[in-house]
């Protein structure tokens, strides 16, 4: 099908944040709710110029708590809804992206991490935000959370995350640091109809008698509000029918299901990129901007004879667990690298044969490569930042 | 062409982010693969703001500006807080209304040589002339594009009239001026 | 004694999940029945009926209707309601929730519903504390009563809804108690063909919590207390519509407030039109 | 569904007063109404039978699976019923109605 409005195919030279709003457009979004906030505004912006144009909708919220909430709905509605923040708005919206989890509302969310914790520096880098991801909400979820690392990924991946939302029925986390977001590149925009776009699966017909959702099947179909299904929404723990329950046998069906369906199917939603890995002593994990960083150690490293290699998990969540596993065995040491004081390499390390170094960047500026490969060169010395003060 | 590295650097107001995209876009009429970056004040008026580039024929790894190859400075602060990052070979081109390059080291009365060539056109009396004053940024456009090449004229013509649709006659005219007041140092 | 097979009112309910959780007497359960009552008085077709509401007692009531239902998260129901209702203009929404979710922990939401005219009937069951926690103070509270978290008597003045609402732009504003049921049933539906934000107040009682520690010996006594204070005024002045228990002023109950004006969906709607480029 | 007790509202919810009429005695004939329990819903709040106008309900002696004792109509009471609907208003529990007896030989 398509749809007049869109952007144009060919090649467009546009910030990560624009990227991120036209494929969202591309991807069928229609419904986007959220409240101002660096550095992630012009998606925003971009969204309530672009999508009355092609007859969605656009609100701007009273806060992030209420942007979240109104996503839901209008995912409840039928639309396929998104929102935008950065980490203070992020952590306001976890109560309804857990709401999004037990209702399996498909929606998606990006987070633009900037500098923290609180209001840190609104205009700079982070990456504090990585474990806030997957454990920001309260209760267990299993979160899929999408980082890009250059502005063609933040396009490619907001349809990916779309599609995501709508197969596993939940909210869907786009992690792309402010980098990113405000960087402008060149995308490669394809003919519509070469994007493959997941449409939503609805109940169309229930009897009284009729489960809402099938705990027993991964991918069941929603109801959605003014069908004639007359269906229970519910933010409490319920059967399948809907209805709320204090049973905890009935909570571990429950979530047995919520948490199966994306355990499961882990292999169909991982995706992650290895560089140079083949013959590696030394290997790098970096996401985000810190992989653009890392490729360029990676390069100028090589060309000075040290083995190293880069591993780049582009989701972030589902953890790529078995890849890292493997990787561990062949080589010597495994360096985590992030603009935080260590995050991701917690689950690194629980993965890892090998033994796993932090280095740590703090947040506000993007690292230097050549700095990053000096210290490689020597033996680093292993979390160095947190134990300076107590000796 | 090799990664070269660009860095623009003006007062809120004076079109360094415009700028900064039309050089993006034309270098990607050029076939070059594109990064910019950009970084203001918090003010949205009065303050600085800068855009930083990198054009490369290869895919760019690392997204960002060290040591630029070519610092575009429409003000002062522009010019003294970057000159010192400039190394041999680099040029400088700054608006030379709008910028006092005299006291910069490499400009001989210092003993430091930073090995920069320092290039000044008076891009906003280009643009006050022209009857356009906000186009000073245009008309450095010009400029760096006879002095540098990169992009083409050709394509920085087009980015104009893609980017000024409605404006695009007088756009050309201060991009046609700063080109050729950049032709004295050749 | 007769005893009945079914209610009329089964078919409109979920009556599998009766007898529902609220306590004896509480005023909930009759502000369900009026809103059915008021539903079938409308003829709305029940599929496009969405019944939403946040946390606490009173949200329980969508999951006894037999609608379309959602229960969310605490004080968000309005703006989960605003998704909606842009997303769906077609989508007759009540928003039916306590005071506790709907003006302590979503009173910033409910504002800007109401400043942005959303077309949603909100109907606010007040029962002057927190219910379901155990009968703790909130901003519906009246000044002085005794509460499980206002032991020496709340030192809080408290919210009056409908003067509240109408400052905040609601296009019809009104108040009953439970125990003016055919009233609230005639205000509810009306509040279907207001087009704009609705905002109905309905006093309730909490025997166990609120009214046992303020003087209420049960459930009844307290309604009693409605039938012996309360005062019709369509045209009150709102500002003089506080709530107290104290006896000595009435409470003001009436159809308050009916003024339409354009919704957020009409001008969405007329943006759209204009703007749109896909066909 | 009839709306039981609401069968005499005019169609007023529309308009913005709400407006009383007089009542022409001679053409006015009081509706007879048949009570209905559900037991095993009811939470004895009291409402039906403190609120009933004709003050023909008690609470009974009979004792449901919650524990409560659900209201029955008084003895001798039986025909007293005006199907005026309080009760079935103000039940929060849909644990009593009325049936309307003599609906359609009402004159107007």
């Amino acid at each position: 099908m398509i749809v007049k409005g869109l952007i144009d195919p060919g090649k467009h030279f546009i910030s990560g944040n624009f990227a991120c709003a036209e494929a969202a457009l591309i991807a069928g979004c229609r419904f986007y709710a959220g409240y101002p906030i660096t550095p992630s505004s012009e998606i925003l912006e971009r969204l309530s110029s672009r999508l009355p144009m092609v007859g969605g909708h656009f609100v701007e919220m009273e806060d992030e708590i209420g942007s979240m909430a109104a996503i839901l709905g209008a995912a409840n509605a039928g639309l396929k809804s998104m929102t935008a923040t950065s980490g203070p708005g992020f952590s306001l919206m976890q109560e309804n992206i857990g709401l999004g989890m037990i209702t399996e509302t498909p929606c998606v969310v990006v987070n633009e991490m900037r500098s923290g914790p609180s209001t840190g520096i609104p205009t700079r880098v982070g990456q504090g935000d990585i474990m806030q991801a997957h454990w920001g909400t309260h209760g267990d979820v299993e979160s899929i959370s999408y980082c890009p690392n250059s502005v063609q990924e933040m396009f490619d991946l907001t349809i990916t995350a779309f599609n995501s939302a709508e197969k596993y029925r939940q909210p869907v986390i786009m992690l792309p640091d402010q980098v990113i977001g405000h960087m402008s590149e060149k995308i490669v925009v394809k003919q519509p109809w070469e994007y493959e776009i997941v449409p939503r699966l609805t109940i169309s017909s229930r009897k009284a008698d009729d489960k809402l959702v099938d705990f027993s099947t991964d991918f069941s179909p929603m109801f959605l509000a003014g069908t004639g299904i007359r269906g229970n929404f519910e933010s409490l723990t319920h059967d399948e029918m809907g209805y709320p329950s204090n049973s905890s046998a009935v909570e571990a069906k429950m979530m047995n299901h919520l948490l199966g369906k994306i355990r499961d199917h882990r292999d169909s939603i991982v995706e992650f990129e290895k560089y140079e890995t083949d013959d590696a002593e030394t290997l790098l994990v970096a996401y985000g901007v810190t992989s653009r960083v890392m490729e360029r150690v990676v390069r100028e490293g090589r060309n000075k004879g040290l083995k190293i290699g880069l591993f780049r998990p582009i989701t972030i969540w589902p953890f790529p667990d078995r890849e890292i596993r493997k990787l561990s065995k062949r080589v010597q040491r495994i360096i985590v690298t992030e603009i935080n004081y260590g995050q991701y390499s917690h689950s690194v390390r629980e993965n890892s044969d090998a033994p796993v170094e932090e280095m740590h960047f703090p947040p506000g500026a993007v690292p230097d490569p050549d700095t990053v490969l000096k210290s490689i060169s020597k033996p680093a010395k292993q979390e160095k930042h947190r134990r300076e003060k107590g000796k | 062409m090799k990664r070269k590295e660009f860095r623009i650097y003006g007062s809120g107001g004076q079109g360094v982010i415009t700028l900064g995209h039309l050089i993006g876009s034309a270098a990607l009429l050029d076939g070059c693969e594109v990064a910019m970056t950009e970084e203001y004040s918090p003010q949205i008026t009065g303050g600085w703001s800068s855009a930083d580039l990198v054009i490369s024929d290869e895919e760019i790894d690392y997204p960002l500006v060290r040591n630029p190859d070519y610092l575009l400075a429409l003000n002062q602060e522009g010019f003294d807080s970057n000159i010192a990052r400039m190394r041999k070979g680099s040029a400088v081109l700054v608006d030379s209304e709008l910028v006092d390059s005299s006291d910069a080291p490499g400009n001989g009365k210092s003993g430091e040589m930073s090995h920069a060539i320092i290039m000044g056109v008076s891009a906003r009396k280009i643009a006050v002339s022209l009857g356009t004053p906000n186009s000073g940024n245009v008309a450095m456009f010009g400029f760096l594009s006879r002095i540098s090449g990169i992009p083409t004229k050709k394509s920085c013509m087009e980015s104009i009239k893609k980017r000024f649709p409605k404006r695009a006659e007088e756009n050309v005219k201060a991009f046609e001026k700063g080109y050729d007041a950049g032709g004295k140092f050749e | 004694m007769i005893q009945g097979k079914g209610h009329p009112k089964d078919a409109f309910l979920r009556s599998e999940r009766l007898p529902h959780i609220w306590c004896p007497g509480c005023g909930i359960g009759i502000v369900l029945n009026a809103y059915l009552n008021a539903l079938a008085l409308s003829g709305i077709p029940r599929e496009e009926v969405v019944l939403i509401s946040g946390i606490g007692c009173t949200a329980r009531l969508p999951g006894y209707a037999n609608a379309d239902s959602y229960h969310t998260t605490h004080g968000r129901s309005i703006a989960f309601a605003t998704g909606m209702k842009i997303a769906n203009p077609k989508l007759h929404i009540s928003l039916i929730s306590g005071d506790g979710d709907l003006f302590n922990i979503g009173g910033n939401h409910i504002m800007h519903a109401a400043r942005r005219n959303i077309d949603l009937n909100v109907i606010c069951v007040n029962n002057f504390n927190y219910g379901m926690t155990g009968g703790q103070h909130g901003s519906t509270t009246p000044a002085g009563s005794v509460t499980a978290s206002s032991p020496y008597g709340n030192l809080e003045q408290s919210f009056n809804l409908p003067y509240m609402m109408k400052a905040m732009g609601a296009s019809y504003v009104s108040r009953w108690t439970a125990l003016h049921v055919r009233q609230l049933t005639r205000s509810i539906a009306k509040s279907f063909t207001v087009r704009g934000f609705s905002f109905i107040e309905v006093l309730s009682v909490c025997p166990p919590n609120f009214g046992k520690d303020n003087g209420f010996a049960d459930a009844y006594a307290q309604m009693q207390y409605f039938r012996e204070h309360c005062e019709i005024d369509n045209n009150a002045d709102l500002h003089n519509a506080g709530v107290t228990f104290s006896g000595d002023r009435p409470i003001i109950l009436g159809d308050f407030y009916h003024k339409t004006r354009p919704t957020f969906h009409d001008i969405e709607r007329e943006i759209i039109e204009r703007v749109r480029v896909d066909r | 569904m009839a709306v039981i007790g609401f069968s005499r509202i005019r169609p007023m919810m529309y308009q913005d007063q709400i407006t009383r009429n007089p009542v022409n005695r001679k053409h006015f004939v009081i509706p007879k109404g048949t009570v209905h329990f559900i037991p095993e819903r009811c939470k004895a709040c009291t409402y039906c039978w403190h609120f009933c106008p004709k003050d023909m309900l008690e609470e009974s002696s009979a004792i449901n699976a919650m524990g409560y004792h659900p209201p029955a109509v008084k003895e001798g009471m039986e025909d007293s019923c005006i199907a005026c609907g309080m009760c079935e208003t103000v039940c929060p529990e849909f644990a009593i109605y009325i049936e309307e007896a003599n609906d359609r030989e009402r004159a107007h």
